[in-house]
């Protein structure tokens, strides 16, 4: 890695993986070794079923720049129809942070079966540099009990006429 | 060869290119050169084949064990037609005549390719007109060929060519484009642009050489 | 929101966190020494070591001292994935009597140093990893296991040598086999081959004896012409549907007589005989080959007049004394229990018309294997002989090896059978007809106890090798000596130049393939496949015939291309994994499963329409809902949509899943 | 749907026929073509040897320019006779699309000369639009001089179906088989429809290029052809124009007409020879064309 | 002993949790005779200055209303702040952000321009806009600076309780002044209303069926609301099994579903994504363009399930340099 790779911007993803899928295609990855970027951290889960759109706003608060959610192929979850649960969630969640102003791209649901171990590593190495692309998210400082005061916004300075401050 | 002249078939690794393989493979598909299995399906679909001094297959195996000056002066590529036979049976989706085309690229840059061979020298007239006039006129290529490569034989095709005058089929009127400061433009972009890097280019843009 | 704390038995939680080298299999990538370092630094954490294999005995040992010392109530393991060590660990904590589940594993190897390149990179990831595993640890309760009894009956799906195999070890031990086959006959490809490789024994004769046997095995119940269609339940508890498709012949009445048979109004055969490949034709009513099992017969409801159109004389009700035709029969539904369910779906072999430039259905003379076994069987459609269109014996033969395999266009793995029985059918072939015979092959591949002998045995036969691939096949003549011959050109690589190779035959040695329905199928058992389409095992060498679902073991080729020997022993195997599984009596159910804080239920019902499972009922006394933990599986689909958060998931609650996130992105 | 039609080097010189019977054929099938301005060179076979990258700019070029032209139209479909240029044109589209950093660079060699492309081409075949783009009836239904009798060999060449053409079957191509048996013909049945002619191979390097050409013609001609029609210049030129000097290499007497099927196609709609430039051939098919006279007119 | 001094405050909010206090009724006598009132500038006629000529603690308790979204409410609050021993965040605005908490979806600019151009009724040729300082002939004149970002309560200064709903239900007010004048308080943090949803409360709970799945949201002016059956099973958007109970289900019970004023119970920490996944799970189908379909029915997702806690949402609000937030796409 040159000094000039280095300082690119290195984003965080969180990937939540069902055990029976994805996960194990994640295993596979390795067994296999493919190489993949590295900024993507998986959190296992039974099911992509039992992921909660709480996690995903708690990843984006924590710290991550992006969420990458894997389920088995649709008619193949281990739990029946799981990852259709995840896929209703997920078909309403992705409109719901696009109106919140969260760029499509940051968020992404795939069928990865558990033989798909190259395509855990294209996944990941696209949704690496997708991210990226897009640059760390920012996201308004929530932390309580601090005063925030943005005053210095960085909207465009309102102009005033004169006579209306009254 | 009916008289034994002492040659001495060993070769060594030093005197080998391993990143050869690695300059053939940089062009786009390239790597899927690495998984060659030397089943010899290029070799037996090529028409040709039996012409060159080197199989296809013989020259994937020459490639990736580093022997470059043997393959970039071989005729093998340079009676490549490009008909694409070897590359639609590969077993392998190995593109074998995008690599014979970087290897007879890498052949020029390199001026290692077999001179006065017409192949090369049809190439580079070609290319020649088309960068200055945007289209190739047959007429003049054909008559420049002959020139650098056999001048008399000419005189063979002269049967010929006059037969397809007369039918309209050759004219020496010069094919041009109208624009062609917008050509020239464009082409001059990708001057200093090679699709098969060489091996400071390699190392110099830091690719993963496997 | 509430913090559901959960006291340490002893106060503030104390961990251990082992980091495991795996040899370099970590330490090759992961700064151990650093990750030790990081993890000592943060909260809770009171032991951090590392060690070269944290699975081993000294390994576990490390850990059981630690509990027993005191020093820490809780484990993390850095090491490899969690489906790989897991139970290793827990049963390590069992025994230094400790609860299991106060256990994580950090998974350093699969997720982090087998896939990272830069050092660095792999030993931050590694400790985001590990510190995740802390945090959320911090959380995690005792829980036990729970006991569920076994049905101790048995489905065998597929009746080719490897279900054949199996329900007859499973039979041997005193266990009910169902064994369903969806042909008419039991045998599979082996009842079709002549001889087997190395040893040239025929194939019927060692095949017909175990056929007989599963006939005539009290414990075994055969179903022919059948199929499964439904499998609901879990390990241990499968409820199963089996179709029987009607054969309008009485099974219990037909002695295999072919009396019917012969009496049928089509006086010769009709339609393509499956069991002779096409090689030879059959009638409406049929009995596949003299040693079908069962020996009964099976009208063709797409050939027989009675059954299309109603109207014919109906000679073979007339013939048969036994008035076993039964042209009412209706297709029957069976419900089965059964505690485990073997896989043995077999393969199909690979079209060779999808390779146009081999000519096959083209050019006359040209056959597949499977063709080839049929004919050189003697009791085949040719009686043994092989002979071209025109009845003459072949003077050249050329095999083609590969077909159909080490193509990334069509099947880009090794079907790892062809070599050897190209090998066989080339001796075969020269000893019926003294043939001179080329094999084309790409790499010769014999790895086998005798199959290198018996390669051997064929250079000494002066059967011609070309190492090359066939590059076409076609009646293309440049010379007179080809005319009339079908030409076959390649390159022989060995020498390095193309060939041209006139030959009478060509045998084009296709490759195995899974079935076209083996989507269905795996749904149904809810196994997953490998993308070649191959019923995937739990682990390619420490749980070979084991599914990722409890109960449903693989035997034969339906889990990739295996010969017969091959095949037989993984039928043991599954057959034993079965035996084991239902021996216990009882099988014991991840604590992973849902759970309710009755106190925040407010009974909206969001929970009740979304378990598959049926394990969440409203209680109308309380009227709340509740989960019962033995149908429960622990996906946590009802836990992620229950809007109070009543609902939680042992092993994942929200909280655990919470702080995890945090772990993992809060400290490096 | 606008047809923009890139005419390429050779069409223009050796292949003027294949251009005034496919103008032909098209007006009588009413398909407007529309020649593409101010075209240049594919960057087929010969200059991929030199630069790859060159090529590539050269057809991004006239993909832009037939852009331009298109004007507010969704898709132009770009139809190439030329079986080289359709080849090299193709394989671009398909390269520009399939490799992002190639992409990236010939976009900014194009900006350089003012031109700019969106992906809004399609690279199309004559036989792909004939076949894909029209009924049946269209074609037959124009049928005034039916081919009855005469058997016809289809030679493709190689690059037409090879590698990336979409169109026909790579090994077993149907497209023209279809065409002249609408025109009342009979297909001949000769493995070697794809088989490489030589490609410019045959006049400069004569040992190996005459021998690919003198292999089909001998097959062909022992198969019992009367003709033979091909869809590319150069697999014209080299059957036709070297025939005299194969006969007396190889000692073995061959003169089989090899025409384009667009002539085939023209002469069977009734439209003169002069239209097809039928007249410029060396071996006149004009026996051919006798042996299926007196069949019947299909329609008025 | 002087009696506890209580303190009302009204930041960004419509007023009724105001009207909620007079709404106590009878019970505000109680209160009154109980407690000095000594801050309330909606009723009583105090100034800032009486406040900040306290001593700091000498607040028994503050009921501060409102989202805090200016200069001025800031500077207030953390003054009332420093003045009380307890601070309760009263109705939804200063619990989790209100209808006011809304505006995060755009920014400061976009709402300037909506309210003073591009609103039809507004005419303002000269184009003028508030301005902070102004120079007048009497010197300089300022106005409280609006911020860009709504907040709750507790994003600005520590608070002790939270008294949810839109507004609080007066049962619970009068119980929460009872409970402080006893001293018999929850631990600090807590919401003052039971932790259960509103379905426990609910008259139409015995209607909802098993299985709640729907093939087809509707909105309430699409058909003619059942008066007994559950609201959701109807295929309104009710969201009474994510909210909290403690209003006596009075929207329910009034025909219509419920919104969420109360905001999540204890177990949750974002309402909206809770909402989101219980609702979207409800579609009834496995096919993705179906599920697409029938979600789609769902207008405005944000509105719909962040009504009133925008600004508590976990996500807080995206940073957004241009003013396009909030436009679905």
């Amino acid at each position: 890695m040159s000094d000039n790779d280095r300082k690119q911007f290195e984003p965080r993803i969180i990937a939540f993986f069902c055990n029976w899928c994805t996960y194990t295609a994640a295993d596979l990855a390795g067994t296999a070794r493919m190489a993949y970027s590295p900024n993507v951290r998986v959190i296992r889960i039974m099911c992509s079923g039992r992921l909660d759109p709480q996690f995903i706003l708690k990843a984006f608060r924590e710290g991550a720049d992006g969420v990458l959610i894997g389920g088995c192929h649709p008619g193949d979850c281990h739990y029946q129809e799981g990852n259709y649960k995840a896929l209703r969630r997920f078909t309403l969640l992705k409109r719901f942070l696009n109106m919140m102003g969260i760029e499509k791209e940051r968020i992404r649901l795939e069928w990865i079966a558990a033989s798909e171990g190259d395509k855990v590593q294209k996944v990941i190495n696209e949704m690496t540099e997708q991210v990226r692309k897009l640059g760390p998210l920012k996201l308004e400082p929530a932390s309580q009990l601090q005063p925030q005061n943005d005053r210095v916004s960085r909207v465009e300075p309102v102009t005033i006429a004169e006579g209306e401050a009254s | 060869m009916n008289k034994w002249q002492g040659w001495r078939k060993i070769r060594y690794e030093s005197d080998l290119d391993p990143q050869f393989v690695n300059e053939i493979a940089s062009i786009p598909g390239g790597e899927k050169l690495y998984s060659c299995i030397q089943c010899g399906t290029c070799s037996g679909m090529c028409p040709i084949s039996p012409y060159m001094d080197y199989t296809p297959r013989q020259i994937i195996a020459m490639i990736r064990a580093g022997f470059k000056g043997e393959v970039l002066s071989s005729y093998t590529t340079w009676l490549c037609a490009s008909c694409y036979s070897c590359t639609v049976e590969c077993p392998k989706d190995i593109k074998l005549t995008d690599i014979m085309y970087a290897a007879k690229r890498l052949a020029i840059r390199e001026k290692v390719y077999p001179k006065r061979f017409p192949t090369p020298v049809l190439a580079s007239e070609f290319f020649k007109a088309v960068e200055n006039y945007g289209r190739s006129t047959e007429s003049w290529l054909l008559v420049n060929l002959f020139m650098k490569t056999n001048p008399f034989k000419i005189f063979k095709q002269m049967g010929l060519g006059l037969r397809l005058f007369s039918q309209g089929r050759l004219s020496p009127k010069r094919e041009s484009i109208k624009r062609r400061g917008e050509l020239k433009s464009i082409l001059k972009v990708l001057e200093k642009e090679h699709m098969v890097k060489s091996k400071d280019e390699l190392v110099s843009t830091g690719k993963e050489i496997a | 929101m509430s913090t559901v704390n959960i006291p340490s038995p002893n106060g503030q939680p104390k961990i251990g966190v082992y980091v495991c080298h795996c040899g370099i299999n970590i330490a090759g990538r992961v700064d151990v020494k650093e990750t030790v370092a990081f993890a000592k630094t943060l909260p809770n954490v009171t032991v951090a070591t590392e060690y070269k294999f944290m699975c081993s005995d000294p390994g576990q040992e490390m850990i059981q001292k630690d509990l027993r010392d005191g020093k820490i109530d809780r484990v993390v393991v850095a090491s490899c994935s969690p489906l790989m060590h897991e139970p290793t660990f827990r049963r390590a904590m069992i025994a230094a009597d400790a609860n299991p589940f106060l256990f994580q594993m950090a998974n350093i190897r699969e997720h982090v140093s087998w896939v990272t390149l830069d050092k660095n990179a792999a030993t931050e990831k590694a400790k985001a990893l590990i510190a995740a595993a802390v945090k959320r640890i911090v959380l995690h309760r005792p829980l036990e296991k729970t006991r569920v009894p076994v049905t101790s009956d048995v489905l065998v799906v597929g009746g080719g040598i490897a279900g054949i195999h199996a329900a007859l070890t499973l039979a041997e031990a005193g266990r009910k086999v169902y064994l369903v086959e969806k042909e008419p006959t039991i045998g599979g490809h082996m009842a079709k081959f002549d001889k087997t490789f190395p040893t040239l024994d025929c194939s019927a004769c060692i095949l017909t004896p175990k056929m007989s046997a599963v006939r005539a095995h009290p414990n075994i119940i055969l179903w022919t012409y059948s199929e499964v269609a439904e499998v609901e339940g879990f390990v241990g508890n499968f409820k199963v549907k089996v179709k029987r498709k009607p054969r309008y012949i009485k099974e219990d009445l037909c002695v295999g007589c072919y009396e019917c048979v012969e009496a049928c109004v089509f006086k010769k055969g009709i339609t393509k005989d499956e069991f002779n490949v096409g090689l030879s034709k059959r009638r409406p009513i049929y009995i596949p080959f003299p040693q079908a099992t069962p020996l009964v017969a099976v009208i063709d409801p797409e050939t027989c007049v009675q059954i299309k159109r109603n109207k014919c004389k109906k000679p073979c009700v007339d013939a048969c004394e036994r008035d076993a035709i039964d042209f009412d029969q209706k297709v029957e539904i069976k419900e089965i229990d059964v505690g485990a369910i073997i896989l043995a779906t077999g393969f199909k072999t690979f079209d060779a018309s999808r390779i146009s430039r081999y000519g096959y259905g083209k050019y006359p003379n040209i056959y597949t294997s499977l063709e080839v076994e049929r004919m050189v069987n003697a009791a085949g459609p040719t009686g043994g002989e092989v002979h071209l269109q025109n009845g003459e014996k072949p003077k050249t033969v050329g095999i083609v090896h590969c077909v159909g395999s080490r193509d990334s266009k069509t099947n880009a793995y090794c079907s790892r059978v062809c070599c050897m029985y190209s090998l066989k059918l080339a001796h075969l072939i020269k000893e019926r007809t003294e043939a001179e015979v080329y094999n084309f092959y790409i790499d010769m591949r014999t790895p086998g106890k005798g199959y290198e002998e018996f390669y051997e045995k064929l250079l000494k036969e002066n059967v011609h090798f070309i190492r090359g691939r066939v590059a076409e096949i076609s009646d293309w003549a440049t010379i007179p000596e080809e005319e009339g011959k079908l030409v076959i050109r390649a390159e022989d690589t060995l020498i390095g130049a193309v060939r041209r190779i006139p030959v009478d035959m060509v045998v084009l040695s296709v490759g195995m393939e899974p079935h076209e329905n083996v989507d269905e199928v795996r749904r149904l058992f809810n196994v997953s496949c490998s993308h070649e389409g191959w019923f995937l095992e739990r682990h390619p060498k420490l749980a070979p015939v084991s599914t990722f679902t409890d109960g449903v073991f693989l035997a034969g080729a339906c889990q990739g291309p295996k010969d017969i020997p091959d095949s037989v022993a993984q039928a043991g195997a599954a057959a034993a994994e079965a035996l084991a599984l239902i021996d216990r009596g009882y099988v014991e159910l991840e604590p992973n499963t849902a759970y309710l804080q009755e106190e925040f239920c407010s009974g909206c019902k969001t929970c009740l329409g979304l378990c598959p499972y049926g394990a969440i009922s409203f209680n109308d006394e309380k009227n709340i809902s509740s989960v019962n933990g033995a149908l429960c599986k622990g996906c946590g689909t009802c836990v992620a949509a229950c809007p109070s958060g009543a609902l939680q998931q042992n092993l994942f609650t929200d909280e655990q899943i919470l702080h995890e996130i945090e772990g993992v992105i809060s400290y490096v | 749907m606008s047809y923009i039609y890139y005419p390429g080097c050779s069409l223009k010189s050796t292949g003027r026929a294949y251009e005034d019977s496919l103008l032909a054929v098209f007006e009588a099938l009413d398909i407007p073509l529309q020649e593409l301005e101010d075209w240049n060179c594919c960057g087929a076979t010969a200059y991929m040897s030199i630069s790859e990258l060159k090529a590539f700019a050269l057809s991004a070029r006239n993909f832009a320019l037939a852009e331009r032209q298109n004007g507010e139209n969704d898709f132009a479909e770009m139809v190439v006779p030329c079986a080289a240029c359709y080849l090299g044109l193709n394989k671009a589209h398909r390269y520009l699309a399939e490799h992002p950093e190639l992409r990236e660079t010939i976009d900014r060699a194009l900006e350089a000369g003012g031109l700019k492309y969106n992906d809004k081409i399609h690279v199309r075949h004559p036989l792909d639009v004939l076949i894909n783009d029209l009924t049946p009836d269209k074609i037959t239904g124009l049928v005034k001089r039916p081919l009855e009798g005469l058997k016809v060999a289809c030679y493709y060449g190689c690059q037409l179906v090879r590698p990336y053409s979409d169109f026909d079957d790579q090994h077993d191509p149907q497209t023209m088989d279809k065409i002249v048996k609408m025109l009342g013909g009979e297909v001949v049945n000769w493995p070697l429809k794809t088989r490489c002619c030589g490609g410019s191979l045959t006049g400069i390097v004569q040992d190996v290029g005459l021998r690919l050409s003198y292999i089909l013609l001998a097959e062909a001609r022992k198969r019992g052809c009367d003709l033979i029609v091909t869809a590319c210049p150069l697999c014209q030129f080299n059957l036709e124009c070297y025939q005299s000097r194969i006969s007396g290499i190889y000692g073995h007497k061959i003169k089989i007409p090899v025409i384009y099927f667009t002539q085939l196609m023209g002469h069977a709609f009734g439209l003169s020879d002069e239209m097809l430039g039928l007249k410029r051939v060396f071996v006149s098919p004009a026996r051919a064309f006798s042996k299926a006279e007196g069949g019947q007119h299909v329609h008025g | 002993m002087s009696k506890p001094k209580v303190a009302f405050y009204w930041c960004a909010s419509c007023g009724g949790c105001e009207e909620a206090v007079v709404d106590l009724g009878p019970d505000i006598l109680k209160v009154v005779e109980a407690v000095d009132i000594v801050f309330w500038p909606v009723a009583l006629d105090f100034k800032r200055s009486d406040v900040e000529s306290m001593l700091d603690g000498e607040l028994t308790v503050s009921f501060i209303n409102g989202a805090v979204r200016s200069s001025e409410q800031h500077e207030m609050v953390e003054l009332l702040r420093r003045k009380s021993g307890l601070v309760v965040a009263f109705g939804s605005c200063a619990h989790t952000g209100g209808i006011p908490g809304l505006a995060n979806l755009f920014d400061r600019k976009a709402m300037f321009d909506e309210a003073y151009f591009n609103v039809p009724s507004v005419v303002n040729d000269e184009k003028t806009v508030p301005q902070e300082e102004y120079e007048a002939p009497e010197g300089t004149l300022t106005l409280p600076n609006l911020w860009n970002t709504v907040k709750t309560l507790d994003q600005v200064i520590p608070v002790d309780y939270y008294l949810p709903g839109c507004p609080p239900p007066v049962n619970l007010i009068a119980e929460a002044v009872s409970k402080i004048l006893k001293g018999e308080l929850p631990p600090r943090g807590a919401v003052l209303a039971p932790d259960i949803a509103l379905c426990d409360e609910c008259p139409r709970k015995e209607t909802k069926p098993e299985k709640m799945s729907q093939k087809q949201f509707k909105r309430p002016h699409e058909i003619m609301i059942d008066p007994e059956q559950c609201l959701l099973a109807q295929g309104l958007l009710c969201l009474g099994p994510i909210t909290r109970k403690g209003c006596g289900a009075a929207c329910t019970t009034a025909n219509m579903p419920c919104t969420g004023c109360m905001g999540p119970i204890s177990n949750v920490i974002d309402y909206g994504m809770k909402a989101l996944s219980a609702v979207a799970s409800l579609a009834d189908s496995n096919d993705e363009e179906e599920i697409e379909k029938i979600l789609s029915k769902i207008v405005d997702p944000v509105g719909t399930f962040y009504r009133y806690s925008l600004p508590a949402s976990l996500l807080h609000r995206y940073y957004q340099p241009a003013a396009q937030g909030g436009k679905q796409s």
